[in-house]
C-alpha cells in the first residue's frame, strides 16, 4: 500500500521510481535499524515501502527505546542489520573506528557534495577514520533537523504588541520588557530522563555559532581548544544568564533542569502565558498541545544572530540521520542508491517534517509553509553546523556535557563546569 | 490467528516436554545401564553406588552446563576485556582499575553504592516481612499483597513514568502536579525539585526500589512464614507473648534463612539496577551509582568496553562478602546432612 | 495465627489499619498512572492526576471565526458561532480578550473593545463578534474563557494501543517467549537445588558459592558474548541466530542463579525424616524429588515462577537482542516499545501500556498465589 | 484458683464434628484427666479450653466468666503440646525461659526456676543445645519443663509422657503429683493413654468417646462401677472380658445364664421387665483365677496364648465364643500352658452387668425404669 | 531371612558421641526390643542399622553382608519414626501405598495391602484424609500401617505405639506380635518404653545406657536375674528397690544384714572375699507382701503415700533411709491406709544383690572372683 500512487501527483519524482522497478532485488532480505519509532516508524515506513515495492526486497525495520545500546550490542556481535540509520555522528565514528562500517565509496562521497547544500560539509560530516586509520566516506545524510528556532504564539505576541527580533541584542531587549510587563520571556526545560541536560548544549552550541567563528566551533567540538577555553565560557555564561535568571524563566531556574523538554513548550499556549518563547529544533511542535495549528496557534522565527558580530552572518545550527552499510550486501548498496533519489525525501516531505539538503528535490513536496520556511532558513544559511555535542565522544557530548548543563543551571560557575567538561574529556584521551 | 495459537502452543509443548523428557530419560538411562531392580543384590549395590556417584551430576547438569555458557563464559570475557583498552584490541593491564580508582565519578558511586546498599535490602526485607505477617491475618489479605505486588509487575519504563509524576516539579506559585510537592506546597511549603537536591536524591531514588521490591521481599517470605509450625506460635502465644514478641523472637528467627536469601538478593539487586538511576536522573546531581556507570561506559556513544567491563568486575568482586556469608549459612543448614 | 491470637477487637483493628496504610502507599502512585492513563496527554501535565475526578474550572483559549464567516446585518459585521464543539456538555463564566485578563467579562455580557467592536460570550459557548467595519485576515480572533469542565476520561489511549496493528499476535510471541522461560528454569533449578541440598556429591559447597557469585553478573555484559555465540552457531549449523529456543536458554541462563539459590535454600529446609522415608521405603533421588520434594515446594516454586515471568514479561533487552522484530517474533513490550514517539515522552502511551502489561502477570500472581498454603508441612513430623 | 465450666462446646472442623456438645464442670484445684481413644476429641477439647481453637458454639467459663472470646494469653493457662512445639531455634534454656523472660520476670528468679525444672527433668546436660539435637523423649521433656517453669492457674498436658522411659515416667509421674500437691489451688487437666497415669493423678477422669461425655467421675469410681460398656472396657488395662448373657432371674441377685451350663449370680439389682433380656456379662481379667471346682467355674477353655510378664501373666482362653478369646490376668506364678484346658471363676461381686444400650444396671436411676 | 551383626558400632555428632561401640548379634527371624533411658541412643542406634546415619567407626553386617555403605533401600527395611516422618501431602492411603507403588507393585495388591494394613490400624475411615487434619495416635497408626504394608526383611519400630490409648495399644501390640508369628523369617527390631511392651513382644532384650549395651537377654532372664543394678532397676515398674547392705556372711545363702536388726539371707553365692563389703540388696515391690511376722518381717516403716490403682496399689513407705521410700506393690483389696506403720516380707528367692560396681553376684564369673 503505497501512500501516493505512483505517477499521479506532480510534486514527485516518479521517475526515480521507474529507474527503481529495474533493480530486482527479489529474493533478498534487507535489515534496517533506524532511530524512529511511534509516528515516525509509520513515515519512514512509508518511504521504505516504494522500495520494497520497486524492487521486490524483503525489507524489516526496527528500531528499539535502547536504540544506541542495541546498535553496539548487534555490531559487536555480529549480527548487525545491513544498514543503519543513526543521528551520532560520534557514535558513527566509534562504529568506523571499531571496523564495523562499510565504506559508500568516492561515488557517493561525491554525489553529496555535489547534490547537498553546503555539500562540502556534509561529505565531512560523513568521513570517519576506518579501523586502519584511513579516512572513508561511511555515513549518508538522510533527514536533516533544524536547530536554530524561537518557538513562540503569534497571538501573545500581538496582543503584547511585541516584534519578532532579528538580533539577538533585540531579543534580549525583548525578554527584559516582557519581564517589564509582568511577564516571563522563557519557557527553557532540560528534563529528558536519562539524557537530562541537552537541550542546554543546543543553546551553548547555538550562542557559539553566535559569538564564535565556524572553526573556532569546529576546533571546539574536537577538543583542539580546551573545553574551558574563554570562547567556550563565555558562551556557557550568555546561557547561564538567561537559563539561570528567575525573572527569564517560568517556573524559576530551580524548574529548568527539572522540566521535561517535551513539556516545557506547553507554556506558550496556557492562558495566560507562562511563557513568550522557547527555543527548540523543528521537531518539538510535535509536543505542542493537541489542536495547535502551526502557523496560526504557534510559529517561530530563526535564533537571531548577535549584531555586534556581524561578519558571522546567519549560522544555522542543525541535526540529522546518517545512513551506513553495517552489512554490506548487493541490497544495502541499492538501499543507498535509492535514499540518492528525491523520490525518497519527497514522500516523507510531502508527510511532515522531513528536511533535507538535497538540492534536486521538489521543494513544493514540503507539506507545509512551516515547513518550506525553515527549508529556507537552512538553505539561507550562511554557516551550517552539526550539532555540537553529537560531535564530541559520547562520553562527553552525552555525558560529561550534560550533567555540564544540569549543573550550570543549577548555579555552578561556568568557569568549573567547563573545567569539569575538560577533565573529563582528558581522561578518555 | 488459531494457526498462531497452535503453533505457538506446538513451540512450547516443544521447549517445556524437551526439557521435561531429558530428566525422566536421563534418569531412567540411568537405572537401565545401573539397574538396581531386578538384579542380584550385590549387584544391585554397586549399581546403587554408582547411580550415587553419577545422579548428582545428572540433576545439575543442565544447570551447570546453562550457567557456563550464559554466565561464566561472559564472566571470562568481562575480565579479560577490563585488561584491554576501549575497542577491546590492545592489552592494558591494570590501567583501566587505575583510572577507575582515580576517578571522581567512579568514587561518588562507590558512595552512593554503599548508601543503597545500607538502605534498599534492610527497607525492602523489613516492609516486606511486616506485610507479610499482616497480610496474612486478616481476610482481605491476598487483595492487600497483590495491590503491594503490582509494582514489580509494572515495567521500568512504566515505573519510572509514575515517579516523574510523584516527584514532578513546577515553579512555585503554580499548580503542583507532582503530588509529592503538591502535599508539600498544600502543607505550606515550598515546592522542590526532588531528584536534583545532592545526597538526599539518593533516598528520592531508593524509595521506587524499595517501592518496586518490598512486593518481591514480601512474596517470599510470605511463603516461608507458612512453613513455621502453627505449634509454635500457639506455644508462644499461651507463653503469653504479644504479637509483637510472636513475630520477633519466634517468627522472625524461624525464618532467619529466608530471610537472608531475600536481603542478599535485593543486595546484589541493588549492586545491579541501574534502570532507575538512568530514567531519573542518568547519575547527574551527584546520584551516580556503579551500575549505571558500567551502562554508561560500556554503550555510550560506542561504548568503551575495557572500562564497563572493569567497573562489571568491581561490582562482582563487591559481592564476594556475601558469598562467603551465604556459603557460611549454607553449610550450617546442611551440616546435618 | 490467624484465628488463634490478636482476638483483641484493638489489636484486630490495628492491623487493618496498618495494612490500609501500606495498601495506600503502595497504590497511590500506581493509581496515579492509572488515572493518567485514562486521561489525554495536555490534561496529563496541565493538572494533577488526583484533581481528574473532580470538576474544573479552567481558563482556556479559543478561536472565533475568521473574515470568511462574517455577516452583515443592520450595517454591522457580525461573526458567530459557537467556541465548544458539539455534544461538549461545558459552561462558560467568564471571559476576555487579552490573555493577561481572561477573565474579564462575565458570560453573556456584551464586551466592549473599543472601536465599535463587541463582543458576547453566553454560558454555552455561542457567541457573537460584530465590528462596524468589515473584518479582514485570515486568522480568526482569539478569545479567552473560563469554563467549568466535567471530569474528562478517554478510553482513546486503550484504543491506540490495544487496537494497534499485530498486538494480538505480539501478545502470542510474548507468552511464547515466557511460558517456556518460566518453567525450564524451573524444572533445572529445582533439580539442580535439591542435589546441592541433600546430595552428597564433591563440590557441592564450591558450586553453592559460585551461584552465588553468578548471582550479580549483570545481564548487559552477556549480551555480546552470548550474541556472538549464537551467530556462530547459527552460522556453523545454517540456521537462523534469532530463534525461541535461543532466548528461552537465555532467560534461562540469566534466572538460573537466583532459582537455584532461592529453592536450595528452601529445599534444605524440609525436614529431613520425610526424606529418610522415602528413601527406605525404596524412592530413588528422582523419584523423591518428584514425589515429595516438588509437591512440599509448592510455595517456593510458585513464588519463582511469578518473578520470573515477570522478568521475562517485562524484559525489553533480552527480546531485542535475541528475537527478531518482525511479526513473527517480535513480543509485546517491543511492540509498545513501537508506539512511542522517537523522543519518548507519550506518557499517556507510556501509563496505557504499563497498565496492558501488567494484566497477565496479575493474573499470574492470582493463580499462583493460592499455592502458598500454610502449614504445607503440618502433621508430618513432631518434635522442634 | 481456677474453676472451669463448659456448657455445650461443640467444635468442628468445617464439616468434621469433633466435639459434640460437651458438658463439663471442673473446680479449681482438681486434678483432672480426659482419657479416651485415640481420634475421640482429647486434643482438642484441651486446645478448645486453651482458647486455640475457637469454640463453635457453647459456652466456657473460667472462675464464672465467659472466655469464650479471651485470647490464651489472657487465660492464666500453660499447656505441654502432643507435638511439643519447641522453638526450634532457641536453646533448651530458651525454650524454658520463654515465657517468664516475656513476663519480665526477673533474671536470677527466671534462672533458678528453670534449673530447678531442668533438674526434676533431668535436662541440665542439655540446657544449651537445640532441640534438633535431641532425642524424642529429651524433646518432650523440655516441652514439660516450659508449662512447669510457669505458675499457671490452668495446667494443660496433652499426653506429657508418652515418649519418656518407664523410669522416668514414674518419676516424672510423680513429680507432676508432687507438684500438684505443692500447687493446690491449680487447676490440672491432662490428657493420657497410660491407665496407671490416669489412675493415680487424677481426681477425675473424663471419659471422652467421639466427641461425647461418657462418664466422669473418681478412678475408683470408673473402675468399680463403669456407667457403660465403653467405659467398662476402655477402662482397665486388659480390657473388661465382655461376653452375652440372658438375664433368667431379674431381682437382686441377678442371676445370668452364660453358657448353657453356667449361670452367675450377680449381686445387682434388675428389674422385672429385664427378664430374658439379653445382656452384656462383663468381668475384668484380673478378677479371674484358675479353679479346680467345676461348680464354681465361669469359663473353661483352652489357652491359646500367654504373655509372660514376669510378676503376672496374661492368658488368652478360648471358650469358645465366636473368636474372641477371654483375657485372664493371672500371677506369674501360675502354672499355666498352652493348649491346657483350664477353668476360671470370679467373686459375684466383681461381676458387671449391662442392659442392650451398653449402660450398666447399677448406675439405672428408678425413672428410667418406670418408663 | 536377616541375621545382624554390629562390631564395635560407633556413632558420634561432632563432639556428642552418642554410640561407644555396640556389639549385637541379632538371629534371622528375631525380635529384639532396644530399652534404655530416653537420649541413651536407641534411636540412633535404629537409624544406624537402616543405614540413615553413616556409622562412625565399626561394621554392619546384614546377612553376613557388610552393609556399612549399602543405601537404605537396598537394606531391605521399614522402619516406623518415632517422629512419624508421614508425607504432608499425601492422603492416608498414598503414604501407606508409596513404597510400594515406588517398587511398582500391582495396583490390586497394592490396594489389598493397604486395605488391609488399614483394617488392623482402624484407619478406613481416614484413607482420604491428609495427615494435618489427624490426631497424634491416628498419625501414629498412619506411620505403623507404611511399615507393615512393604513386606521387608527387617522391621525398625520406633516408640510405635506411644501415642495409642490403652486399648488401642493391646490390639497393635498383639497385632505386631501375630504379624511376628505370620512372618516367622523377618527380624524386627522395636524401640520401646514400655515395660509391657518389651516383655510380651521380645524373643530377647537389649538394654541400652549411654551408648553402650548394659545386658541382652530374654524378658524373664533380665527380670529375674538383672546382669547389674542399672538393669535390674531399669527392667520391671515401678522399679526394683535397692538399699545398702553388708554382708555378714558370705557363701550360699548369703547374709546381709540389712539394717540393726534385719538380716535377710539371700540363695545367692558370695564370695568369701565379699565379707563386709557393703553391697547393694534389691527387692521388687511386686515381690513385698505384708506380714503380720516380725521374724519374717524384712521392713518395717510408715505409709507415706498411697496409689490406688484398682486392682493393685502403690504403697510408699518411709523406712528411713535418708528420704527415698520403699515401694511395694500390693493387691488393690489389702487395706493399708496413710500413715499407719506396716511390716512387709518377700521371699528369699526374690532377693537380688549387687556388688559395689552394680554388678549382680548371680553373673559373676569364678575367674573375676579369683583375680
Ligand atoms: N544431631 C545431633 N547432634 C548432637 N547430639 C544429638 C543429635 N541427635 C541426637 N543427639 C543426642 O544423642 C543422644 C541419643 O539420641 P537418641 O535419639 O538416639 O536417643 P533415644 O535413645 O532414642 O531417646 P528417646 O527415647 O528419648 O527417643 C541424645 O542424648 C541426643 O541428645
Ligand atoms: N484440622 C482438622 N480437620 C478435620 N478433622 C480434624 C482436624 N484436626 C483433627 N481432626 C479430627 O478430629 C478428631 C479429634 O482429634 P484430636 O486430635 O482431638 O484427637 P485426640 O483425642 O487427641 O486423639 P489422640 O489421642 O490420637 O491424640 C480426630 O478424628 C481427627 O481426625
Ligand atoms: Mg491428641
Ligand atoms: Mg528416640
Amino acid at each position: 500500500d503505497l501512500k501516493f500512487k505512483p505517477g499521479e501527483d506532480a510534486r514527485f519524482h516518479w521517475d526515480n521510481y521507474e529507474a527503481l522497478k529495474k533493480v530486482d532485488l527479489k529474493g533478498e532480505t534487507l535489515t534496517i535499524f533506524g532511530p524512529w519509532r511511534g509516528e515516525d516508524e509509520a513515515l519512514v515506513r512509508s518511504v521504505l515501502d516504494y522500495f520494497t515495492e520497486a524492487t521486490g526486497v524483503t525489507l524489516k525495520y526496527s528500531s528499539s527505546e535502547n536504540y544506541e545500546q542495541q546498535i553496539v550490542i548487534d555490531t559487536q556481535a555480529g549480527s548487525p542489520p545491513n544498514v543503519a540509520i543513526l543521528p551520532q555522528p560520534g557514535l558513527i565514528q566509534d562504529l568506523a573506528s571499531k571496523g564495523l562500517l562499510t565504506p559508500l565509496g568516492d561515488d557517493v562521497a561525491a554525489f553529496v557534495k555535489d547534490n547537498y547544500g553546503a555539500g562540502q560539509s556534509w561529505v565531512d560530516l560523513g568521513t570517519y577514520a576506518g579501523k586502519d586509520g584511513a579516512k572513508a566516506f561511511y555515513a549518508f545524510p538522510y533527514k536533516a533537523d533544524l536547530k536554530s528556532l524561537v518557538w513562540y504564539s503569534p497571538d501573545n505576541f500581538d496582543e503584547a504588541g511585541y516584534e519578532v527580533p532579528t538580533t539577538w541584542e533585540d531579543m534580549m531587549k525583548l525578554s527584559d520588557k516582557i519581564v517589564a510587563d509582568g511577564g516571563t520571556p522563557w519557557c527553557i526545560g532540560l528534563g529528558s530522563g536519562g539524557a537530562t541536560g541537552w537541550p542546554g548544549t543546543d543553546w551553548v552550541e547555538d550562542i557559539m555559532l553566535r559569538t564564535q567563528a565556524p572553526d573556532v566551533y569546529d576546533k571546539w567540538t574536537k577538543n583542539e581548544i580546551p573545553f574551558n577555553d574563554p570562547a567556550v565560557v563565555n558562551a556557557l555564561q550568555i546561557f547561564a544568564d538567561i537559563a539561570t535568571n528567575d525573572k527569564y524563566v517560568d517556573g524559576g531556574h530551580a524548574a529548568v533542569a527539572a522540566t521535561d523538554f517535551r513539556d516545557s513548550p506547553k507554556g506558550l499556549f496556557t492562558v495566560p502565558p507562562k511563557c513568550y518563547m522557547h527555543r527548540q529544533a523543528s521537531f518539538i511542535s510535535s509536543f505542542f498541545p493537541e489542536g495547535t495549528k502551526l502557523g496560526t496557534d504557534a510559529d517561530f522565527f530563526y535564533l537571531p544572530p548577535m549584531a555586534s558580530k556581524p561578519d558571522l552572518g546567519k549560522p544555522v545550527l542543525g541535526a540529522g540521520t546518517f545512513a551506513m552499510i553495517t552489512k554490506d550486501s548487493k541490497a544495502a548498496r541499492e538501499f543507498i542508491k535509492f535514499l540518492e533519489m528525491p523520490l525518497a525525501h519527497e514522500i516523507w516531505m510531502a508527510q511532515s517534517g522531513l528536511l533535507t539538503p538535497l538540492k534536486t528535490v521538489n521543494q513544493d513536496a514540503y507539506a507545509n509553509e512551516q515547513l518550506k520556511k525553515q527549508g529556507e532558513i537552512l538553505t539561507s544559511a550562511t554557516t551550517f553546523r552539526f550539532d555540537g555535542s553529537d560531535l564530541m565522544p559520547g562520553k562527553i557530548g552525552a555525558g560529561a556535557f550534560w550533567t555540564g548543563m544540569v549543573d550550570l543551571v543549577g548555579g555552578k560557575p561556568a568557569k568549573d563546569v567547563a573545567t569539569d567538561i575538560q577533565k573529563s574529556w582528558d581522561a578518555i584521551k | 490467528m488459531a494457526s498462531q495459537i497452535f503453533s505457538a502452543v506446538l513451540v512450547i509443548v516443544i521447549g517445556v516436554g524437551g526439557c521435561v523428557a531429558y530428566f525422566w530419560g536421563a534418569n531412567k538411562l540411568l537405572d537401565l545401564v545401573f539397574p538396581a531392580h531386578g538384579v542380584s543384590g550385590g549387584a544391585a549395590v554397586d549399581n546403587l553406588r554408582r547411580q550415587g556417584l553419577i545422579r548428582p551430576w545428572l540433576f545439575i547438569g543442565p544447570a551447570m552446563l546453562i550457567l557456563i555458557v550464559y554466565l561464566i563464559y561472559p564472566v571470562i570475557d568481562t575480565l579479560w576485556l577490563s585488561f584491554h583498552d576501549r575497542g577491546g584490541q590492545n592489552f592494558i593491564g591494570l590501567a583501566n582499575y587505575e583510572w577507575a580508582f582515580g576517578d571522581r565519578e567512579f568514587r561518588n558511586s562507590i558512595l552512593n553504592n554503599v548508601l543503597w546498599l545500607a538502605v534498599v535490602p534492610a527497607a525492602c526485607t523489613f516492609l516486606g516481612l511486616i506485610i507479610a505477617v499482616l497480610t496474612d491475618r486478616i481476610w482481605w489479605g491476598t487483595i492487600a499483597k497483590s495491590l503491594i505486588f503490582l509494582p514489580l509487575a509494572i515495567s521500568f519504563v512504566g515505573a519510572s513514568v509514575i515517579w516523574k509524576f510523584i516527584y514532578e516539579y513546577k515553579g512555585e506559585g503554580q499548580t503542583q502536579i507532582g503530588i509529592l510537592n503538591a502535599i508539600v506546597t498544600g502543607l505550606g511549603g515550598d515546592p522542590h525539585v526532588w531528584i536534583s537536591i545532592p545526597f538526599w536524591n539518593n533516598f528520592f531514588l531508593m524509595v521506587i526500589l524499595i517501592w518496586i521490591q518490598t512486593g518481591f521481599a514480601m512474596v517470599i517470605l510470605s511463603s516461608a512464614l507458612r512453613g513455621i509450625p502453627e505449634e509454635t506460635i500457639e506455644a508462644a502465644v499461651i507463653d503469653g507473648a504479644n504479637p509483637f514478641q510472636i513475630f520477633w523472637k519466634i517468627m522472625v528467627p524461624q525464618i532467619w534463612g529466608t530471610i537472608a536469601v531475600v536481603w542478599t538478593t535485593i543486595t546484589i539487586l541493588v549492586l545491579k539496577v541501574f534502570d532507575i538511576v538512568l530514567t531519573m536522573t542518568n547519575g547527574q546531581w551527584n546520584s551516580q551509582v556503579l551500575a549505571n556507570l558500567m551502562f554508561d561506559w560500556m554503550f555510550r556513544g560506542g561504548g568503551d568496553f575495557g572500562r564497563g567491563a572493569t567497573i562489571a568486575i568491581i561490582i562482582m568482586i563487591a559481592v564476594i562478602p556475601i558469598m562467603v556469608w551465604n556459603i557460611r549459612q549454607a553449610n550450617k543448614e546442611t551440616g546435618g546432612h | 495465627m490467624a484465628g488463634s491470637s490478636g482476638k483483641s477487637v484493638v489489636g484486630r483493628f490495628g492491623v487493618h489499619l496498618a495494612v490500609l496504610f501500606f495498601v495506600a502507599l503502595w497504590t497511590v502512585p500506581t493509581l496515579g498512572i492509572l488515572v493518567s492513563s485514562l486521561r489525554d496527554k495536555d490534561q496529563i501535565i496541565a493538572s494533577g492526576w488526583w484533581t481528574a475526578l473532580t470538576s474544573s474550572t479552567r481558563t482556556e483559549a479559543g478561536r472565533l471565526g475568521t473574515a470568511a464567516d462574517q455577516v452583515e446585518k443592520d450595517g454591522r459585521f457580525q461573526i458567530a458561532g459557537n467556541l465548544f464543539e458539539e455534544g461538549e456538555s461545558r459552561k462558560i463564566t467568564a471571559f476576555g480578550t487579552r490573555s493577561q485578563e481572561p477573565t474579564r467579562y462575565k458570560a453573556g455580557e456584551v464586551a466592549d473593545l473599543g472601536d465599535g467592536e463587541t463582543l458576547q460570550v453566553n454560558e454555552d459557548g455561542s457567541y457573537v463578534y460584530a465590528s462596524p467595519k468589515a473584518f479582514e485576515g485570515e486568522r480568526g480572533r482569539r478569545v479567552y474563557y473560563s469554563a467549568s469542565s466535567p471530569p474528562k476520561f478517554t478510553t482513546q489511549n486503550y484504543r491506540t494501543v490495544l487496537f494497534s496493528e499485530g498486538i494480538g499476535r505480539s501478545f502470542l510471541n510474548s507468552l511464547t517467549v515466557t511460558i517456556p522461560a518460566t518453567v525450564i528454569p524451573i524444572l533445572i533449578a529445582a533439580f539442580a537445588a535439591y542435589a546441592l541440598a541433600w546430595m552428597r556429591f564433591p563440590g557441592r559447597a564450591l558450586l553453592i558459592a559460585v551461584i552465588i557469585g553468578l548471582l550479580v553478573v549483570p545481564l548487559q555484559m552477556s549480551l555480546i558474548p552470548l550474541l556472538k555465540l549464537y551467530n556462530g552457531v547459527g552460522t556453523f549449523f545454517g540456521v537462523p541466530s534469532k530463534t525461541y529456543l535461543g532466548i528461552w536458554l537465555a532467560h534461562t541462563g540469566f534466572g538460573l542463579p537466583f532459582a537455584i539459590y532461592l529453592l536450595r535454600s528452601y529445599i534444605a529446609g524440609l525436614p529431613r525424616e520425610i526424606m529418610e522415608s522415602a528413601r527406605i521405603d525404596g524412592a530413588s533421588d528422582f523419584e523423591i524429588f518428584v514425589k515429595i520434594v516438588l509437591p512440599l515446594s509448592f510455595p517456593v516454586l510458585a513464588s519463582f515462577a511469578i518473578f520470573q515471568f515477570l522478568w521475562v514479561w517485562n524484559d525489553l533487552l533480552v527480546a531485542m537482542v535475541f528475537l527478531g522484530t518482525e511479526a513473527d517474533q517480535i513480543v509485546l513490550t517491543a511492540k509498545l516499545n513501537a508506539l512511542l514517539g522517537s523522543r519518548g515522552g507519550d506518557w499517556e502511551i507510556l501509563t496505557t501500556s504499563a497498565f496492558v502489561t501488567i494484566i497477565v502477570p496479575l493474573i499470574v500472581f492470582f493463580s499462583l498465589q493460592r499455592y502458598f498454603v500454610r502449614g504445607l508441612l503440618a502433621g508430618s513430623v513432631k518434635g522442634g | 484458683m481456677a474453676d472451669l465450666t463448659l456448657r455445650q462446646v461443640k467444635k468442628s472442623y468445617g464439616n468434621v464434628h469433633v466435639l459434640h456438645g460437651i458438658d463439663l464442670d471442673i473446680r479449681s484445684g482438681e486434678f483432672i484427666v480426659f482419657v479416651g481413644p485415640s481420634g475421640c476429641g482429647k486434643s482438642t477439647l484441651l486446645r478448645t479450653i486453651a482458647g486455640l481453637e475457637e469454640i463453635t458454639s457453647g459456652e466456657l467459663k473460667i472462675d464464672g466468666q465467659v472466655v469464650n472470646d479471651v485470647p490464651p494469653s489472657k487465660r492464666g493457662i500453660a499447656m505441654v503440646f502432643q507435638s511439643y512445639a519447641l522453638y526450634p531455634h532457641m536453646t533448651v534454656y530458651d525454650n524454658m525461659a520463654f515465657g517468664m523472660k516475656i513476663a519480665r520476670e526477673d533474671k536470677a528468679e527466671i534462672d533458678r526456676r528453670v534449673k530447678q525444672a531442668a533438674e526434676i527433668l533431668q535436662l541440665t546436660k542439655y540446657l544449651d543445645r537445640l532441640p534438633r539435637a535431641m532425642s524424642g523423649g529429651q524433646r518432650q521433656r523440655v516441652a514439660i519443663g516450659r508449662a512447669i517453669v510457669r505458675n499457671p492457674k490452668v495446667f494443660l498436658f496433652d499426653e506429657p509422657l508418652s515418649n519418656l522411659d518407664a523410669a522416668l515416667r514414674v518419676a516424672t509421674r510423680i513429680e507432676i503429683a508432687k507438684l500438684k500437691e505443692s500447687m493446690p489451688e491449680t487447676t490440672m487437666i491432662y490428657v493420657t493413654h497410660d491407665q496407671v497415669e490416669a489412675m493415680t493423678l487424677a481426681d477425675r477422669i473424663v471419659v471422652l468417646k467421639d466427641g461425647h461425655v461418657e462418664q466422669v467421675g473418681t478412678p475408683m469410681d470408673l473402675y468399680k462401677k463403669p456407667g457403660n460398656l465403653f467405659v467398662a472396657q476402655f477402662i482397665g488395662s486388659p480390657a473388661m472380658n465382655v461376653l452375652p448373657a440372658t438375664i433368667e432371674r431379674p431381682g437382686s441377685p441377678t442371676a445370668a445364664r452364660l453358657a448353657a451350663e453356667t449361670v452367675a449370680h450377680v449381686p445387682i439389682a434388675t428389674p422385672a421387665s429385664a427378664k430374658g433380656e439379653t445382656v452384656s456379662f462383663g468381668v475384668r481379667p484380673e478378677d479371674l483365677f484358675v479353679t479346680e471346682d467345676p461348680d464354681n467355674t465361669l469359663f473353661r477353655g483352652q489357652v491359646d496364648y500367654i504373655e509372660q510378664l514376669g510378676e503376672v501373666q496374661l492368658v488368652y482362653i478360648d471358650i469358645g465364643h465366636g473368636g474372641q478369646p477371654l483375657t485372664a490376668k493371672l500371677p506369674g506364678s501360675a502354672e499355666v500352658r498352652r493348649g491346657e484346658t483350664i477353668r476360671l471363676a470370679a467373686h459375684p461381686a466383681d461381676l458387671h452387668i449391662f442392659d442392650q444400650d451398653g449402660r450398666s444396671f447399677l448406675h439405672k436411676e428408678p425413672a428410667a425404669e418406670a418408663a
